[in-house]
Protein backbone atom coordinates (compact mmCIF):
# COMPACT_ATOMS: atom_id res chain seq x y z
CA UNK A 1 0.00 0.00 0.00
CA UNK A 2 1.09 3.06 -0.99
CA UNK A 3 1.45 5.89 1.55
CA UNK A 4 2.17 9.67 1.23
CA UNK A 5 2.79 12.38 3.97
CA UNK A 6 2.84 16.38 3.58
CA UNK A 7 4.26 19.27 5.75
CA UNK A 8 5.37 18.12 9.07
CA UNK A 9 3.90 14.92 9.20
CA UNK A 10 6.69 14.37 6.28
CA UNK A 11 8.99 16.16 8.06
CA UNK A 12 8.80 13.55 10.94
CA UNK A 13 8.82 10.52 8.96
CA UNK A 14 11.52 11.27 7.03
CA UNK A 15 10.14 10.50 3.90
CA UNK A 16 7.18 11.78 1.44
CA UNK A 17 5.97 8.16 0.77
CA UNK A 18 6.93 4.94 0.67
CA UNK A 19 4.97 1.66 0.45
CA UNK A 20 4.32 -0.77 2.78
CA UNK A 21 3.03 -4.18 3.94
CA UNK A 22 0.27 -3.44 5.93
CA UNK A 23 -0.54 -6.49 8.71
CA UNK A 24 -3.91 -8.14 8.35
CA UNK A 25 -5.47 -7.01 11.30
CA UNK A 26 -5.02 -3.14 10.38
CA UNK A 27 -7.88 -2.13 8.79
CA UNK A 28 -9.10 1.05 9.14
CA UNK A 29 -7.49 4.73 8.81
CA UNK A 30 -7.05 5.27 12.68
CA UNK A 31 -5.78 1.48 13.08
CA UNK A 32 -3.18 2.46 9.98
CA UNK A 33 -1.80 5.19 11.93
CA UNK A 34 -1.78 3.80 15.08
CA UNK A 35 0.34 0.93 13.49
CA UNK A 36 2.69 3.33 11.85
CA UNK A 37 2.92 4.68 15.39
CA UNK A 38 5.06 1.59 16.31
CA UNK A 39 7.50 1.48 13.37
CA UNK A 40 10.44 4.09 14.74
CA UNK A 41 11.13 7.07 17.02
CA UNK A 42 9.80 9.09 13.63
CA UNK A 43 6.51 7.60 13.46
CA UNK A 44 5.75 8.14 16.78
CA UNK A 45 6.63 11.73 16.85
CA UNK A 46 4.61 12.03 13.44
CA UNK A 47 1.49 10.39 15.24
CA UNK A 48 2.06 11.45 18.72
CA UNK A 49 -1.65 13.27 18.66
CA UNK A 50 -3.63 10.77 16.53
CA UNK A 51 -6.98 13.35 16.65
CA UNK A 52 -4.52 16.13 14.75
CA UNK A 53 -3.86 14.10 11.98
CA UNK A 54 -5.64 14.58 8.60
CA UNK A 55 -5.92 11.15 5.95
CA UNK A 56 -7.12 10.65 2.87
CA UNK A 57 -8.07 7.77 1.07
CA UNK A 58 -7.11 8.17 -2.98
CA UNK A 59 -7.12 11.92 -2.67
CA UNK A 60 -10.48 11.79 -0.91
CA UNK A 61 -10.94 13.38 2.90
CA UNK A 62 -11.57 10.19 5.14
CA UNK A 63 -12.33 9.69 8.61
CA UNK A 64 -10.75 7.23 11.05
CA UNK A 65 -12.63 4.75 11.42
CA UNK A 66 -12.66 4.26 7.11
CA UNK A 67 -11.62 1.06 5.95
CA UNK A 68 -8.70 1.39 4.53
CA UNK A 69 -9.28 -2.08 2.15
CA UNK A 70 -8.85 -1.43 -1.47
CA UNK A 71 -7.47 2.08 -0.83
CA UNK A 72 -4.32 2.41 -3.48
CA UNK A 73 -2.93 5.69 -1.59
CA UNK A 74 -3.36 6.81 1.25
CA UNK A 75 -2.39 10.85 2.86
CA UNK A 76 -1.81 11.87 6.24
CA UNK A 77 -1.11 15.61 6.76
CA UNK A 78 -1.95 18.41 9.13
CA UNK A 79 -4.87 20.27 9.38
CA UNK A 80 -4.83 22.66 6.15
CA UNK A 81 -3.73 26.09 5.80
CA UNK A 82 -4.20 26.90 2.47
CA UNK A 83 -5.98 30.01 1.35
CA UNK B 1 -25.37 22.96 -13.86
CA UNK B 2 -24.56 25.27 -16.95
CA UNK B 3 -22.07 27.51 -15.17
CA UNK B 4 -18.00 26.90 -16.33
CA UNK B 5 -15.88 25.70 -13.47
CA UNK B 6 -12.26 26.56 -13.57
CA UNK B 7 -9.77 25.11 -11.29
CA UNK B 8 -5.78 26.04 -11.46
CA UNK B 9 -3.34 25.29 -8.92
CA UNK B 10 0.39 26.76 -10.37
CA UNK B 11 3.35 28.11 -9.09
CA UNK B 12 3.87 31.32 -11.05
CA UNK B 13 1.32 34.24 -10.43
CA UNK B 14 -2.40 34.87 -11.66
CA UNK B 15 -3.61 37.54 -13.88
CA UNK B 16 -6.51 39.24 -11.75
CA UNK B 17 -8.17 40.92 -14.54
CA UNK B 18 -7.85 38.38 -17.46
CA UNK B 19 -9.48 36.15 -15.07
CA UNK B 20 -12.67 38.43 -14.37
CA UNK B 21 -12.41 39.14 -18.57
CA UNK B 22 -12.37 35.29 -19.20
CA UNK B 23 -15.93 34.51 -16.92
CA UNK B 24 -17.45 38.21 -18.63
CA UNK B 25 -15.74 38.89 -22.24
CA UNK B 26 -18.51 38.34 -24.91
CA UNK B 27 -21.75 37.89 -22.77
CA UNK B 28 -24.45 40.28 -21.43
CA UNK B 29 -26.01 38.10 -18.29
CA UNK B 30 -23.40 38.41 -16.12
CA UNK B 31 -24.44 41.70 -13.58
CA UNK B 32 -22.31 40.85 -10.66
CA UNK B 33 -18.59 39.58 -10.44
CA UNK B 34 -16.86 39.22 -6.95
CA UNK B 35 -12.99 38.21 -7.02
CA UNK B 36 -10.88 37.53 -3.62
CA UNK B 37 -7.34 37.70 -3.86
CA UNK B 38 -5.46 36.24 -0.94
CA UNK B 39 -1.94 38.10 -0.06
CA UNK B 40 1.20 36.63 1.87
CA UNK B 41 1.32 38.96 4.55
CA UNK B 42 4.66 40.14 5.97
CA UNK B 43 4.37 40.67 9.41
CA UNK B 44 5.82 43.55 10.03
CA UNK B 45 9.27 42.42 8.41
CA UNK B 46 9.52 39.43 9.86
CA UNK B 47 8.70 36.85 7.67
CA UNK B 48 11.04 36.29 4.46
CA UNK B 49 8.76 33.99 2.99
CA UNK B 50 6.00 31.45 2.66
CA UNK B 51 6.35 28.09 1.43
CA UNK B 52 3.62 26.34 0.30
CA UNK B 53 3.22 22.58 0.19
CA UNK B 54 0.34 21.22 -1.72
CA UNK B 55 -0.89 17.22 -2.38
CA UNK B 56 -0.76 17.71 -6.47
CA UNK B 57 -3.91 15.57 -7.80
CA UNK B 58 -6.27 16.21 -4.26
CA UNK B 59 -5.50 19.97 -4.38
CA UNK B 60 -6.91 20.47 -7.92
CA UNK B 61 -9.60 17.53 -7.21
CA UNK B 62 -10.77 19.38 -3.63
CA UNK B 63 -11.15 23.16 -5.12
CA UNK B 64 -13.00 21.53 -7.97
CA UNK B 65 -15.49 20.21 -5.76
CA UNK B 66 -15.66 22.52 -3.45
CA UNK B 67 -16.38 25.19 -6.95
CA UNK B 68 -19.14 22.91 -8.42
CA UNK B 69 -20.88 23.11 -5.04
CA UNK B 70 -20.99 26.56 -5.20
CA UNK B 71 -22.18 26.91 -8.52
CA UNK B 72 -24.78 23.89 -7.43
CA UNK B 73 -25.99 26.15 -4.25
CA UNK B 74 -25.90 29.61 -6.16
CA UNK B 75 -26.96 30.72 -9.46
CA UNK B 76 -23.49 31.13 -11.10
CA UNK B 77 -22.14 32.31 -14.37
CA UNK B 78 -18.71 31.56 -13.53
CA UNK B 79 -16.57 30.54 -10.99
CA UNK B 80 -12.54 30.05 -11.00
CA UNK B 81 -10.09 29.29 -8.19
CA UNK B 82 -6.69 29.71 -8.75
CA UNK B 83 -4.27 28.95 -5.88
CA UNK B 84 -0.40 29.36 -6.04
CA UNK B 85 2.11 26.62 -4.72
CA UNK B 86 6.19 27.09 -3.91
CA UNK B 87 7.85 30.20 -2.20
CA UNK B 88 5.66 33.18 -2.06
CA UNK B 89 6.99 36.09 -0.65
CA UNK B 90 5.12 38.90 1.23
CA UNK B 91 3.52 41.12 -1.02
CA UNK B 92 2.48 38.47 -3.28
CA UNK B 93 -0.59 36.51 -4.61
CA UNK B 94 -1.24 33.47 -3.34
CA UNK B 95 -5.15 32.76 -3.89
CA UNK B 96 -7.88 33.87 -6.07
CA UNK B 97 -11.41 33.47 -6.55
CA UNK B 98 -13.74 34.94 -8.74
CA UNK B 99 -17.43 34.39 -9.07
CA UNK B 100 -20.38 35.98 -11.96
CA UNK B 101 -23.72 35.53 -11.33
CA UNK B 102 -26.55 38.22 -12.93
CA UNK B 103 -27.17 39.40 -8.94
CA UNK B 104 -24.74 40.50 -6.36
CA UNK B 105 -25.57 38.65 -3.68
CA UNK B 106 -25.09 35.39 -4.86
CA UNK B 107 -21.34 36.23 -6.16
CA UNK B 108 -21.02 37.20 -2.80
CA UNK B 109 -22.33 34.62 -1.30
CA UNK B 110 -20.27 31.97 -3.92
CA UNK B 111 -17.13 33.98 -3.27
CA UNK B 112 -17.44 33.58 0.19
CA UNK B 113 -18.63 30.03 0.76
CA UNK B 114 -15.50 29.22 -1.64
CA UNK B 115 -12.88 30.60 0.66
CA UNK B 116 -14.31 29.56 3.57
CA UNK B 117 -13.97 26.25 2.42
CA UNK B 118 -10.56 26.20 0.77
CA UNK B 119 -8.79 27.12 3.88
CA UNK B 120 -10.19 24.17 5.52
CA UNK B 121 -10.41 21.51 3.10
CA UNK B 122 -7.98 21.87 0.08
CA UNK B 123 -5.07 20.43 0.66
CA UNK B 124 -2.26 23.20 1.20
CA UNK B 125 0.33 24.00 4.00
CA UNK B 126 1.93 27.36 4.72
CA UNK B 127 5.47 27.05 6.23
CA UNK B 128 6.97 30.64 7.18
CA UNK B 129 10.53 31.30 6.35
CA UNK B 130 11.80 33.99 8.61
CA UNK B 131 13.44 36.91 7.74
CA UNK B 132 16.48 36.17 10.45
CA UNK B 133 17.18 32.95 8.58
CA UNK B 134 15.44 30.77 10.75
CA UNK B 135 12.23 28.55 9.83
CA UNK B 136 9.15 29.92 11.56
CA UNK B 137 7.68 26.54 11.49
CA UNK B 138 4.34 25.16 9.98
CA UNK B 139 1.68 27.52 10.28
CA UNK B 140 -1.25 26.09 12.80
CA UNK B 141 -4.66 26.14 11.62
CA UNK B 142 -6.89 28.54 12.92
CA UNK B 143 -10.00 27.44 14.78
CA UNK B 144 -11.47 30.75 13.17
CA UNK B 145 -11.70 29.46 10.15
CA UNK B 146 -13.24 26.17 11.05
CA UNK B 147 -16.07 28.56 12.35
CA UNK B 148 -16.57 30.53 9.34
CA UNK B 149 -16.68 27.07 7.28
CA UNK B 150 -19.70 26.61 9.70
CA UNK B 151 -21.67 29.09 9.01
CA UNK B 152 -22.55 27.47 5.91
CA UNK B 153 -23.90 24.10 6.90
CA UNK C 1 -9.04 55.79 10.39
CA UNK C 2 -5.57 55.56 9.15
CA UNK C 3 -7.24 54.21 5.44
CA UNK C 4 -7.13 55.44 1.89
CA UNK C 5 -10.62 56.13 0.86
CA UNK C 6 -10.54 56.85 -2.74
CA UNK C 7 -14.26 57.96 -4.52
CA UNK C 8 -14.72 58.48 -8.50
CA UNK C 9 -17.86 59.16 -10.17
CA UNK C 10 -16.99 59.19 -14.03
CA UNK C 11 -18.59 58.48 -17.59
CA UNK C 12 -15.08 56.27 -19.01
CA UNK C 13 -14.48 52.51 -17.98
CA UNK C 14 -12.82 51.68 -14.85
CA UNK C 15 -9.09 49.01 -14.61
CA UNK C 16 -10.40 46.53 -12.36
CA UNK C 17 -6.87 45.90 -11.72
CA UNK C 18 -4.99 49.13 -11.87
CA UNK C 19 -7.65 49.61 -8.78
CA UNK C 20 -6.79 46.64 -7.09
CA UNK C 21 -2.55 47.59 -8.08
CA UNK C 22 -3.16 51.00 -6.47
CA UNK C 23 -4.56 49.36 -3.00
CA UNK C 24 -1.70 46.94 -2.48
CA UNK C 25 1.27 47.76 -4.49
CA UNK C 26 4.63 48.51 -2.29
CA UNK C 27 2.90 46.75 0.51
CA UNK C 28 3.09 44.34 2.50
CA UNK C 29 0.40 44.47 5.38
CA UNK C 30 -2.93 43.43 3.04
CA UNK C 31 -3.95 39.81 3.07
CA UNK C 32 -7.20 40.47 1.36
CA UNK C 33 -8.74 42.46 -1.73
CA UNK C 34 -12.13 41.90 -2.08
CA UNK C 35 -13.78 43.85 -5.25
CA UNK C 36 -16.87 43.60 -6.79
CA UNK C 37 -17.83 45.03 -10.27
CA UNK C 38 -21.60 45.21 -11.20
CA UNK C 39 -22.09 45.19 -15.12
CA UNK C 40 -24.82 46.37 -17.34
CA UNK C 41 -27.36 43.02 -18.22
CA UNK C 42 -28.83 42.74 -21.68
CA UNK C 43 -31.78 41.31 -20.44
CA UNK C 44 -31.70 38.58 -22.85
CA UNK C 45 -31.37 41.32 -26.24
CA UNK C 46 -34.13 43.01 -24.83
CA UNK C 47 -31.63 46.08 -23.56
CA UNK C 48 -30.15 48.54 -25.72
CA UNK C 49 -27.92 50.55 -23.24
CA UNK C 50 -28.61 52.20 -19.63
CA UNK C 51 -28.40 55.92 -18.84
CA UNK C 52 -27.16 56.59 -16.14
CA UNK C 53 -27.91 59.85 -14.23
CA UNK C 54 -26.55 61.07 -11.23
CA UNK C 55 -26.43 64.44 -8.89
CA UNK C 56 -22.92 65.56 -9.66
CA UNK C 57 -21.05 66.96 -6.69
CA UNK C 58 -24.00 64.41 -3.85
CA UNK C 59 -22.77 61.78 -5.84
CA UNK C 60 -19.32 61.84 -4.89
CA UNK C 61 -20.32 63.16 -1.45
CA UNK C 62 -22.40 60.06 -0.39
CA UNK C 63 -19.72 57.93 -2.32
CA UNK C 64 -16.98 59.08 0.16
CA UNK C 65 -19.55 59.33 3.26
CA UNK C 66 -20.13 54.97 2.81
CA UNK C 67 -16.85 54.68 2.05
CA UNK C 68 -15.71 56.42 5.02
CA UNK C 69 -18.05 54.38 7.32
CA UNK C 70 -16.87 51.23 5.93
CA UNK C 71 -13.15 52.21 6.69
CA UNK C 72 -14.34 53.19 10.41
CA UNK C 73 -16.35 50.04 10.78
CA UNK C 74 -14.02 47.30 9.62
CA UNK C 75 -10.60 47.39 9.62
CA UNK C 76 -9.67 48.11 6.50
CA UNK C 77 -6.10 49.16 4.71
CA UNK C 78 -8.04 50.58 1.74
CA UNK C 79 -10.91 51.09 -0.16
CA UNK C 80 -12.03 52.36 -3.32
CA UNK C 81 -15.55 53.06 -5.07
CA UNK C 82 -16.18 53.71 -8.94
CA UNK C 83 -19.36 54.59 -10.30
CA UNK C 84 -19.85 55.65 -13.68
CA UNK C 85 -22.73 57.74 -15.32
CA UNK C 86 -23.86 58.04 -19.25
CA UNK C 87 -24.96 55.55 -21.72
CA UNK C 88 -23.60 51.94 -21.14
CA UNK C 89 -24.02 48.69 -23.15
CA UNK C 90 -25.26 45.70 -22.24
CA UNK C 91 -21.74 43.61 -20.71
CA UNK C 92 -20.11 46.76 -19.97
CA UNK C 93 -19.31 48.08 -16.16
CA UNK C 94 -21.57 49.99 -14.20
CA UNK C 95 -20.25 50.20 -10.68
CA UNK C 96 -16.47 48.63 -8.97
CA UNK C 97 -15.83 48.58 -5.29
CA UNK C 98 -12.44 47.09 -3.93
CA UNK C 99 -11.47 47.11 -0.42
CA UNK C 100 -8.13 45.48 1.27
CA UNK C 101 -7.37 44.71 4.62
CA UNK C 102 -5.30 42.17 6.52
CA UNK C 103 -8.05 39.40 6.68
CA UNK C 104 -10.76 38.43 4.45
CA UNK C 105 -14.12 38.73 6.62
CA UNK C 106 -13.57 42.16 6.86
CA UNK C 107 -12.85 42.91 3.43
CA UNK C 108 -15.93 40.83 2.39
CA UNK C 109 -18.20 42.60 4.93
CA UNK C 110 -17.38 45.94 3.56
CA UNK C 111 -17.62 45.10 0.16
CA UNK C 112 -20.83 44.08 0.38
CA UNK C 113 -21.90 46.88 3.06
CA UNK C 114 -20.32 49.70 0.62
CA UNK C 115 -22.59 47.68 -2.04
CA UNK C 116 -26.00 47.68 -0.08
CA UNK C 117 -25.27 51.14 0.22
CA UNK C 118 -24.31 52.40 -2.54
CA UNK C 119 -27.64 50.84 -4.33
CA UNK C 120 -30.13 52.86 -2.33
CA UNK C 121 -28.13 55.72 -0.98
CA UNK C 122 -26.18 56.97 -4.08
CA UNK C 123 -27.99 59.53 -6.00
CA UNK C 124 -28.01 57.75 -9.71
CA UNK C 125 -30.70 56.54 -10.92
CA UNK C 126 -30.69 54.52 -14.38
CA UNK C 127 -33.23 54.46 -17.44
CA UNK C 128 -33.53 51.83 -20.08
CA UNK C 129 -33.55 52.62 -23.56
CA UNK C 130 -34.80 49.02 -25.13
CA UNK C 131 -33.64 47.33 -28.06
CA UNK C 132 -36.97 48.03 -30.15
CA UNK C 133 -36.16 51.84 -29.98
CA UNK C 134 -38.67 52.25 -27.42
CA UNK C 135 -37.60 53.74 -24.02
CA UNK C 136 -37.82 51.26 -21.07
CA UNK C 137 -38.33 53.83 -18.81
CA UNK C 138 -36.75 54.44 -15.24
CA UNK C 139 -35.64 51.36 -13.49
CA UNK C 140 -38.04 50.96 -10.40
CA UNK C 141 -35.86 51.13 -6.76
CA UNK C 142 -36.10 47.45 -5.33
CA UNK C 143 -37.19 46.47 -2.42
CA UNK C 144 -34.75 43.56 -1.81
CA UNK C 145 -31.76 46.44 -1.94
CA UNK C 146 -33.40 48.12 0.82
CA UNK C 147 -33.75 44.98 3.02
CA UNK C 148 -30.18 43.87 1.92
CA UNK C 149 -29.56 47.48 3.61
CA UNK C 150 -31.38 46.78 6.94
CA UNK C 151 -28.67 44.10 7.64
CA UNK C 152 -26.22 46.63 8.94
CA UNK C 153 -28.17 48.46 11.42
CA UNK D 1 -33.80 79.18 -3.46
CA UNK D 2 -32.50 76.53 -6.07
CA UNK D 3 -34.46 73.71 -7.08
CA UNK D 4 -32.97 70.59 -8.85
CA UNK D 5 -34.82 68.00 -10.29
CA UNK D 6 -33.65 64.23 -11.48
CA UNK D 7 -34.64 61.21 -13.40
CA UNK D 8 -38.47 61.43 -13.80
CA UNK D 9 -39.05 64.05 -11.31
CA UNK D 10 -37.01 66.16 -14.19
CA UNK D 11 -38.62 64.59 -17.01
CA UNK D 12 -42.33 65.68 -15.22
CA UNK D 13 -41.11 68.77 -14.00
CA UNK D 14 -39.50 69.36 -17.65
CA UNK D 15 -36.34 71.29 -16.33
CA UNK D 16 -33.87 70.41 -14.34
CA UNK D 17 -33.51 73.05 -12.59
CA UNK D 18 -35.24 76.36 -11.61
CA UNK D 19 -35.29 79.29 -8.91
CA UNK D 20 -38.25 79.92 -6.90
CA UNK D 21 -39.51 82.43 -4.70
CA UNK D 22 -40.67 80.21 -1.75
CA UNK D 23 -44.28 81.67 0.43
CA UNK D 24 -43.13 82.43 3.88
CA UNK D 25 -45.63 80.22 5.03
CA UNK D 26 -43.98 76.76 3.43
CA UNK D 27 -41.40 75.94 6.03
CA UNK D 28 -40.14 71.92 5.55
CA UNK D 29 -39.48 69.71 2.44
CA UNK D 30 -42.92 68.60 2.59
CA UNK D 31 -44.68 71.82 2.68
CA UNK D 32 -42.13 72.97 -0.37
CA UNK D 33 -43.14 69.58 -2.24
CA UNK D 34 -47.01 70.68 -1.73
CA UNK D 35 -46.67 73.98 -2.54
CA UNK D 36 -44.52 72.72 -5.93
CA UNK D 37 -47.40 70.33 -6.98
CA UNK D 38 -49.88 73.59 -7.05
CA UNK D 39 -48.23 75.07 -9.39
CA UNK D 40 -49.59 73.63 -12.78
CA UNK D 41 -49.73 69.89 -13.83
CA UNK D 42 -46.29 68.94 -14.45
CA UNK D 43 -45.47 69.89 -10.99
CA UNK D 44 -48.80 67.82 -9.85
CA UNK D 45 -47.66 65.01 -12.33
CA UNK D 46 -44.59 65.46 -10.14
CA UNK D 47 -45.66 65.10 -6.96
CA UNK D 48 -48.52 63.21 -7.46
CA UNK D 49 -47.30 60.73 -4.73
CA UNK D 50 -45.78 62.71 -2.22
CA UNK D 51 -44.01 59.53 -0.18
CA UNK D 52 -42.50 58.96 -3.43
CA UNK D 53 -40.42 61.61 -3.76
CA UNK D 54 -36.88 61.45 -2.42
CA UNK D 55 -35.30 64.96 -1.00
CA UNK D 56 -31.62 66.78 -0.29
CA UNK D 57 -30.79 69.92 1.23
CA UNK D 58 -27.35 70.92 -0.02
CA UNK D 59 -26.30 68.00 -0.85
CA UNK D 60 -27.48 65.66 1.95
CA UNK D 61 -30.49 63.08 2.21
CA UNK D 62 -32.93 65.00 4.16
CA UNK D 63 -36.46 63.81 5.54
CA UNK D 64 -40.12 65.19 4.60
CA UNK D 65 -40.00 66.91 7.96
CA UNK D 66 -36.25 69.04 7.22
CA UNK D 67 -36.81 72.89 7.45
CA UNK D 68 -35.86 74.24 4.69
CA UNK D 69 -34.60 77.36 6.22
CA UNK D 70 -30.81 78.39 5.14
CA UNK D 71 -30.72 76.22 1.87
CA UNK D 72 -28.49 77.47 -0.82
CA UNK D 73 -29.96 74.56 -3.02
CA UNK D 74 -32.96 71.50 -2.57
CA UNK D 75 -33.35 68.66 -4.50
CA UNK D 76 -36.14 65.83 -5.46
CA UNK D 77 -36.00 62.88 -7.13
CA UNK D 78 -37.12 59.74 -7.24
CA UNK D 79 -35.35 56.39 -5.19
CA UNK D 80 -31.67 55.59 -6.37
CA UNK D 81 -31.06 52.77 -8.51
CA UNK D 82 -27.56 53.07 -8.69
CA UNK D 83 -24.88 50.48 -8.44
Amino acid sequence: MKLVYFAWVRERVGKPEETVDVPAGVTTVAELAGWLATRGEEYAYAFENPDVVRAAIDKRHVRPDTPIAGAAEIAFFPPMTGG
Amino acid sequence: MDCPVTVRVQAEDFDLAAEVAALTRGRTDVGAVVTFAGLCRGEAGTLAALELEHYPGMAEEEMGRVARQAAERWPLQGVTAIHRHGRIAPGENIVLVVTASAHRAAAFAAAEFLMDYLKTEAPFWKKEHRADGTSGGWVEAKEADDRAKERWT
